[in-house]
């Protein structure tokens, strides 16, 4: 009985590979088409229709609406994967998040990562936003979108970087050491980071490719949450003389709501990227990007289900993630077969990796250093090896720039946090709940829940 | 009177009620419980962690009866709640001095059924 | 005091009726003109412009989206009217079930749906999606959408069928059973059944008119529900010595998320079967949806009032969903009123069908086959009997054929896999629930619930 | 250690405004050329290009699905800040309501609200929806949107008016009662209202400007639920011996869905309001509309964390919302500074609102009349102050005017109800709660939870 | 020492309380309870189906009391629970052999308090 | 046999199980409580009103010992639960007259473990 168990992971492991090999150089070559269509959506210039340009900037709306919605994903994810005691905490740092990304980034990140010409490494537009006196809405982006959707678009992509931050730090650091780290996270580092590749910056004149950013986003955020999980140290309780000790997530239909809102949100994380509405485009990043992440979904399903015997529904979803962020940095130049290969192979990663950070001790409450850090260098990658006109080095320089300065950056503000203001709470407020300790408030009144785990 | 308190596996408190039921046993008062007992607990698995479950869900119930009642209740309760498995659970039997119904200010005897 | 009430609902249900009539030549009218124009958007193969491809394909993503969402909306709906301890096993099941639908959509579901010409009852395009070599985005589909939507649009639809049947069969199915029925289910019969109508196949050449699947998907999925639940039997406990038992769902604001997230959804399902964002067939479709499910849950909610006593809240959201079930064969061709009618109608159908079932012990926990199924049934036959242009005896041609032909299928599987795998969890897992005993994980890890309802 | 935390709030509150100030005079251009390419788009009448037609339309129906989304929104927000015990009983009623607001408007509200050529205080265009007999979809609106999606779009916004209301008499109000006075208040007295402005009646002739709806949607609500707060009295253990107690809601995480659902929406609210896609208004509009909700965040949080000493999530995410309402009026004819400042205004009043209601025994368990009222009141001033073209006493007028007409009408309503019908439910139904007492049912079945609060 | 523990209705907790605090009696535990008793249980509906609900919410309240404080503590909580109705709800009184403050080590009459 | 019933702080909760367990105690029962005691209850805050939090969420244990293993059980709990802050809670014991193993039937000293 048991025994056609251990097959059936393999076998439904393999079918989505067959069927696709033989169409495989068919699909190469509609990828190239479509490569070429977004690459030609980008930089076509010429004078377009005023109909083009409204068709164009409500489909760049609609992406901005898509990525918003992503912050109540994240803010869903991370609540559901933590204890019902710090609930009402991270809730809070997620809404403030977004709050001060949008006004920092009109404060100054846009003008730091959209800096016009510059040195390639920082240069500054200057405070405020303002499209300038001879400003032309449809001359703007060669027709593509207005200034006010290139800030709103762009703007909502900036907090994201601290959402995932938010998690792997979750249930215990202190409130306005967060909030200040975020502040000066997203208003800063983000942006002169982006200007470096989205910006026109160095790493674009290498011939770099991060289409939507893995790296620029993902692993922006994911070497943050990196370095601040090894200046806060892991949650009381969960390491125990030596062994791991699972601390389960309150809620898990929040966590499905999350990730179904994520995968929702990557349409136009992903979509809105072209930063047109042309059609071939636009629609074959939507096609690469929904099987990458079906096929995280698959493979880090069974994954578990062989490893961890029991199939894990937070692995499933967090593979769902895993396969999304892997296919960011080269949803427009990698073929259909490539789509589902770099979603199965990440969807393989998250799980090991998940396992592999606890084991050294590194505490992630919803495994956001594994899905956004892990598989966002996997993703860019990726790109090099299967994406159309990438090349490896140049990927591998890009997530090596990156990861050293954002991980140097954060670190340092981290501990400058620590030895200032304090960045953990006291041991007695991790107990309790920081809900209580910090919010005097609980999220779930009059439900008995037990909170000694 | 005695106030007999059983814990006992939650997926046979309907067994249990209805067994007291059949006794003519027909006020029960019923808690959640965690119970840690001779069932030492099982290991799941979470995220690749090992989460040990030694804390086992039980469902905790109280009757209070009359003396000539008590062997009755204990014999009721046994037939719904016993698998054979580790587990069943265990019945408490201690002295109860005095009982009030609320409503009446009835006492003792009549207070109890 | 309670004899007013008596009147109330009735008063309230006359309501919506008036004033509509003297109008509803008017709409007749209309509701010509929209099908004419739907038709037309339809079949319209001139070539277009750049601008209104664009525009066409954008709004076939967005409703493309819109039908995503749906699955989480299935997954809420499905885990709040079932027992918290069975909450991780639905969830799991209706992740799995979205990648599986689009992975073997690509692998071969696309391709056997739309066959290109065929003999009407099978064909098979070949495995894997590749658009071609000599792929003109444009022409493609007369301008209306890429190739690229296309596949993503329709594969959105595939997985719904086998979502419908995952809450019929809850608590109690074997997840790996499940997950095969559903595999095998949505990859060949599915898209077989849907290449007689959608792929151009008899029932499509009869003139059988299902515009977004009242019976292609939703009867599609709920005779597979029957065959499921007639070969699992009822959840324990459920009828107790001839008498029926009400097991009540755990998490209310979870089905209310869950349902208006289906009407959202709804939104692109019908509204992107336009295929093409012509102005006019689409917004008139909009509108017979939105009606439809307005009235569909005045209907429930006053039959409910008056059968049960009490306003149910499941029974007004059950209403909802049979409403826009109720409209989906005919919201292009039905006028206004009879849109308004039509939910009416699958309204009060969905209460009285949802307590028959029960009293034939044909346990649902959901209510999915009489949203899905009987609504589906009924939307496709008012199609007959108030569709412009439309056949009552066409119409039930097609409802039978798939009722043939779906629980045949369904019924084989559902049968081969209880005698091989076995379909049905031990008793012992059922009372302590699935979550526990097939995943081992809570869903809501330190709460305290009861779990021996 | 604590003296560093009093000034902290101070600083970030000052921070956002920091750099604006000196850009201020550009955007003030920016705004007027927004405000100029809005009016335009509004007022067009040439004829368009069918392209264009078709992207306006697709534009204005995405809109209307974000409205609709809405009621999401506020079915969650209201449920989540009240207590578990009445959970069914605000979801029924704002499932019910959708749907009794959609009919009504397709029975009357659109044709009582835009009568087209009429006195300017009241006009009626008759029962039933229909474009007439020589309808031409893209004349109809100069090829904005077709009639069908005019319909829609104004009659998702409809049912706004009541569901604001339901938060506000929530825990004490009988079903029926409220489901009547909601039916008529939607169905008459919301489209009345209207069209004194929208439907280019006396106050539009006057010059108002009510962009969205912060007077004519939020505080119409407003006042209705006003009304009905002093008609029904404060919930039971809200005023002891002269004392305040918190009642605290029950499912923050829900909450705060709501929240982000309401901000998704709002694009919609907003953004449609241009009522075209018109590429520079709507994209300058989702703009200041975004900035306002950060904005209000921010203020909230740093306010209650002075006021309250914790930071206070319910407060912050009021806070969005009141941001939200400011901005409604004038998002189209304000500058980028002045969004941000009317949005930290609103942010601050909706604190102090709260606060102060309370002190005067107002019980209003969701905040509502602090969010739509005095917001919706804050923001129609606001745009007098710093919109372009705009005039305060003008703005004052149209306040007042609403302000008299719906409290009037909203407290006769339900004076009639309450000497006739009754609207409170008894003492020992509010003590157990309305679920049971009203529908016989519970949300989280199975959950401990102790009601007694 | 005896050891109070009475089973009320769960609106009543706020009176009882408040007649408790009255009495001079400061300390209680609480634990949520369903219970079965003289009041049959009701029955609702859910989806067309008869539900029966014969365990009925109640709150348990456990108070440990010197002897002189028994009658008192008994009188407060009939006084803040009687509604007349059957429902109402029973109180019950054990012996107490020891009874310890944690905090302190402090032992009987003094820990109780 | 006696049962040892202890109110103590909930995040107590796995020190105290060490400190049985240390002390070879292994069986034990636990449910959620709400507690007011000396530790009067804190204020809180919630959209600007008031909340007097005075009933304190505790965690009930329930031991049922031979007699022998009264000491011991009381002195591991303390250990494991004191921390000389008021709310540390309480420990009460009442006579037990039988227990009883559902599994088996046994009775008395021999059940008990
Ligand atoms: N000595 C005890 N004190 C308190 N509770 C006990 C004691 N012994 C058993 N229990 C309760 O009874 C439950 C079942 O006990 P266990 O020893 O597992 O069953 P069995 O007697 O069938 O081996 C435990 O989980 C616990 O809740
Ligand atoms: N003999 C008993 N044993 C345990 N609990 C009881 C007993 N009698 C009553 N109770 C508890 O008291 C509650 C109220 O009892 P009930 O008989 O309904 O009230 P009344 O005494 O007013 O008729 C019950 O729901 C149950 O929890
Ligand atoms: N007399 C009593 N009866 C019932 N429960 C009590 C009694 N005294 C204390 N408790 C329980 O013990 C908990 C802790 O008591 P408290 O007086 O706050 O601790 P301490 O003894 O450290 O001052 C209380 O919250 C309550 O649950």
């Amino acid at each position: 009985m048991m025994k056609w168990k251990a097959w059936l992971p393999a076998i439904l492991l393999a079918l989505p590979l067959m069927g696709f090999v033989p169409t495989a150089l068919g699909q190469e070559e509609a990828a190239d088409d479509a490569a070429a269509a977004v690459e030609e959506a980008v930089e076509e210039a010429a004078p377009v229709s005023v109909e083009m340009f409204t068709v164009n900037n409500t489909w760049m709306m609609v992406s901005t609406f898509l990525v918003f919605i992503m912050h109540l994903g994240f803010a869903s994810v991370e609540s559901g994967l933590t204890r019902a005691k710090n609930t009402v905490n991270i809730l809070f740092k997620n809404t403030a998040i977004v709050a001060i990304g949008l006004l920092t980034y009109a404060l100054c990140g846009f003008n730091l990562m959209y800096p016009g010409d510059f040195n390639g490494w920082f240069g500054f537009a200057g405070f405020g936003i303002n499209p300038g006196a001879d400003y032309s809405p449809i001359a703007y982006a060669g027709g593509n979108y207005s200034y006010w959707t290139d800030f709103l678009f762009q703007g909502m992509f900036a907090a994201t970087a601290a959402t995932i931050v938010s998690g792997a730090v979750a249930e215990r650091i202190k409130l306005h050491s967060f909030l200040i780290f975020s502040a000066l996270y997203v208003a800063v580092a983000y942006p002169i980071a982006g200007s470096w590749q989205w910006g026109g910056g160095w790493l674009s004149a290498k011939g770099f490719h991060d289409f939507a950013g893995s790296t620029l986003v993902h692993s922006v955020g994911g070497w943050a949450a990196l370095a601040g999980v090894l200046v806060l140290g892991p949650r009381l309780g969960k390491y125990v003389n030596g062994s791991v000790r699972a601390i389960p997530g309150h809620n898990m239909p929040l966590v499905t709501i999350g990730v179904f809102l994520l995968w929702l949100g990557w349409f136009g994380f992903n979509g809105g990227s072209v930063l047109s509405a042309d059609a071939e485009g636009t629609s074959y990043v939507l096609v690469t990007t929904s099987l990458a992440a079906a096929a995280g979904i698959l493979a880090s399903m069974l994954t578990s289900w062989i490893v961890q015997k029991k199939p894990d529904l937070s692995m499933a979803l967090n593979g769902c993630l895993a396969g999304l962020v892997g296919i960011t940095a080269g949803a427009d130049v990698v073929s259909i077969s490539a789509s589902i290969i770099i979603g199965l192979i990440a969807g393989i990663i998250v799980v090991f990796s998940v396992i592999a950070f606890d084991k050294i001790k590194i505490d992630d409450p919803v495994g956001a250093i594994s899905v956004h850090l892990v598989c966002g260098v996997w993703g860019t990658l990726a790109t090099g090896i299967w994406g159309t006109d990438c090349n490896f080095m140049v990927q591998l320089t890009g997530v090596i720039a990156y990861g050293i300065f954002c991980f140097i950056i954060a670190f340092a503000l981290f501990f400058l946090l620590k030895i200032t203001l304090g960045i953990r709470v006291p041991e007695e407020e991790e107990l309790r709940g920081l809900d209580i300790g910090e919010h005097g408030m609980e999220a779930y009144s009059g439900f008995q829940i037990f909170s000694n785990q | 009177m005695k106030l007999i308190t059983a814990f006992i596996q939650p997926e046979k408190l309907n067994a249990v009620k209805q067994s007291l039921f059949d006794a003519e046993i027909f006020k029960l008062s019923v808690t959640n419980a965690l119970g840690c007992g001779q069932q030492k607990g099982y290991h799941e698995s979470y995220r690749g962690a090992d989460i040990e479950v030694n804390l086992l869900k039980k469902v905790r119930i109280e009757i209070a009866v009359n003396d000539e009642f008590v062997q009755p209740t204990i014999d009721a309760i046994i037939k719904g709640a016993r698998s054979g498995k580790i587990g069943d659970g265990k019945i408490f039997v201690t002295e109860l001095t005095e009982c009030i119904r609320i409503r009446t200010g009835e006492k003792g005897k009549e207070a109890i059924g």
